[in-house]
């Protein structure tokens, strides 16, 4: 068998990084981010990255990270609202972004995953979303053409993995991540468990292993959360 | 006048038993809190998930487990999570019944502005537009003015727009202003307490029927 | 709780069916069928059917039940090479006939379900496929513009279903059933085993309730093999 | 001359380490029994299945499990199942490494033919159009002649295409042609014994670099 099992995140990223490259990195918010990936980019040193990500990390933490590095030259995101750095990178002119609807980005990445150079959505029509965009009537409607997006290198987050590649997300850390894998040229997953091939239900596969060509366990997650939100007990 | 919690109370008589529902961030949330008995609705949030349950107790928050406020929240027997593609396919083919949203701005041929000031430092649309575009259903949970008085449901809006068209209900502190149709005008129906006809209209800049 | 189950097939299909109407099929082969649906459309005498599935069927079994009647006027499908009944209506001018291939037909699905009036795709670009539709280039290469298809019901079938509808299927009868429960404005799923709210894991939902608005638990499940190939035990 | 097991052994030989293959019905079939000691391959099945094993022993046979043939098969530990819209984005996607396809012609600009003779019946085209648009390399196996004895690969093909310019390679029982991108001409690779170039040249229609 093919072996894609590296030691850890710097050895799983080797030999694929360049500057000017395009990555897209998995995870809504802090929830399903890659850590280890995200951690080795910074250290890797790699400028001028063109990141895809539904979110921009916060100040310190997540895509923050190669932000406050000033390794991303350009966002593709759909909120960025967490993040003092980005502000003041963006205002300051030293930063590119390209705002995409939230399900227009899953979708563009998900055709470009699939094969697909674009297809037309109701989504944006009529606001600033559609400038510049071919409008086409279906059944008397006006929908906008977007496009695929694929990326040099992807980085995903799984939960379970087994050597094959075949990966399993948990709850809403699912989120951008298997589609994400299926656009890279090359997808790099760290996981939190390898399981034994053949332990994993071929029926409960979200992403098959054809999609990932490297493959780590990551260490010391920190799983951060964002806004911790609780209900109090009713006493009786 | 209608308190923030009682516009909630009154956008949650729109529920319908076996809706599929998505609440957006703020005042929406609190529509959660008021569902009629012997309605039963499920809540989709964007990030992928169907079947959203309360908050959890403390201690057992899961990182891994957030809404679309990136919120910890819990799941119900009926949950399903799904990626992000599977979960805005699901918002923009039209299978979700209901969305209640904030906004900035209404005009008063549906049009909705709620993602960005020109001026000031834009976040992001996040699933706004996906959400206005693709669900059947659009309520609105706005100020009937904003802080400087102007009314919020407009003959048209001057921030830029989230949808064009989309918004099918207004819920404000003042009111309820809905239409049956797309591209039907709005009409008042209901007033809330203490509210006349007379001062509703003062404080409006849109049209409506009476 | 809004009721979804339904006794019987024939109970889940009241009040849905008209002459002339669009009825997408799940399956691939005899592969994941709706035995029961097929049978009760059968009964119901319902014609003029626009048939939406991979396959016609066989002669007496599949959608061949509804060709033998006549019920069915035109198909939507990628092969029909196993049913004599389909190739005589079919050269006799009784039937209409609209071939998709595999891959654009399941993808035609998928977008009716996620509301994309079109997309586009090399599949078929300089064929007879390609005729009539508009061609489009990206990135210098020449793709094919395809519709997505919506269907007045969807009849699927699953392996296991709770009574919220939520589905999971069962190794290769999954096939077209998951985006034809996305595509119908009303879907029927017939399923082998109705199992407790909460005993399904919410990570393994293939098609989650929102999808399903009728469920039933089918009987008699013929599930017929096509090709029954085997290998022989090595003796030592 | 090859029989066809030797040309199902000559394509096997094309095969590279963690390849993901998809093969087709018919000759393509009996590629799997020549898979290279060493060569690890995962086989596709475009009906949802990554993965696929051999045939099941007597009485092992599952309705739920068959491969595009419609074929009882078994799985294996890397096994992976899905939806038809996921294996053809798999597919379209460029992410199958490899198929190999019979084809009825096959031209010398890579053009292909294997779903339609007008005036027979046609059976339809299923998954083929797809895997040859798709699929990184496509390797044709097949009769150098037809029964006829015409050349099937040929200057342009007769009957409706299933692809354009898309053959990398083309394995008959006389020889391997192939070229190195589409687009460019193709090439003799290899002759079968007891055939040359001669005879290959007068058994050949389309052009082809010796």
């Amino acid at each position: 068998m093919a072996n894609k099992l590296y030691p850890d995140a710097a050895t799983a990223l080797d030999g694929l990084l360049f500057d000017g490259m395009t990555i897209m990195s998995g995870g809504f918010g802090l929830c399903g981010i890659p850590e280890n990936l995200i951690a080795a980019l910074r250290d890797s040193g790699v400028k001028g990255i063109t990141a895809i990500s539904n979110n921009a990390g916060v100040d310190g933490f997540g895509l923050g990270l190669l932000l406050e590095t000033r390794q991303i030259a350009k966002m593709i995101s759909s909120y960025v609202g967490e993040n003092k750095e980005f502000e003041r990178q963006y205002l300051a002119g030293e930063l590119q972004l390209e705002f995409n609807p939230q399900g227009t980005l899953a979708e563009r990445i998900r055709a470009g995953g699939a094969g697909i150079p674009g297809f037309y959505t109701k989504t944006g029509v009529g606001t600033l979303v559609a400038e510049g965009k071919e409008h086409k009537e279906f059944g008397g409607e006006t929908y906008i053409l977007e496009t695929g997006l694929v990326a040099d290198v992807s980085i995903v987050k799984a939960w379970k993995a087994d050597p094959h590649g075949n990966l399993i997300f948990r709850k809403t850390a699912r989120n951008f991540n298997p589609m994400m894998a299926t656009a890279g040229k090359v997808t790099v997953a760290e996981v939190e468990e390898l399981v034994p091939a053949g332990s994993l239900d071929p029926d409960q596969i979200h992403t098959p292993g054809i999609f990932v060509q490297r493959l780590f366990v990551g260490r010391d997650y920190e799983k951060r959360i964002e806004q911790r939100t609780v209900r109090q007990r009713e006493t009786a | 006048m209608w308190t923030r919690d009682s516009q909630a109370a009154r956008a949650a008589r729109e529920l319908q038993d076996g809706f599929y529902v998505n609440l957006g961030i703020g005042m929406p949330t609190l529509v959660a809190n008021f569902i009629p008995e012997g309605v039963d609705v499920t809540l989709q949030s964007e990030n992928g998930m169907l079947g959203m349950g309360p908050f959890p107790f403390a201690g057992e928050e899961d990182a891994d487990l957030i809404n679309a406020g990136k919120q910890t929240i819990t799941e119900l027997d009926r949950t399903s999570y799904f990626s992000s593609a599977d979960s805005f396919a699901m918002i923009r083919g039209g299978h979700v019944d209901l969305s209640i949203l904030g906004a900035m701005e209404v005009a008063d041929n549906g049009d909705i502005a709620n993602w960005m000031i020109p001026g000031k430092m834009v976040k992001g649309m996040g699933g706004a537009m996906d959400l206005v575009a693709g669900v059947k259903k659009i309520i609105v949970l706005m100020e009937h003015n904003a802080k400087d008085s102007s009314a919020k449901f407009k003959r048209a809006c001057t921030l830029p727009l989230t949808g064009k068209g989309v918004v099918d209900m207004v819920i404000s502190d003042l009111a309820v202003l809905a239409r049956p149709a797309k591209g039907a005008p709005f009409r008042l129906i209901e007033l809330a307490p203490g509210v006349d006809l007379d001062t509703l209209r003062m404080r409006t800049e849109g049209h409506f029927e009476a």
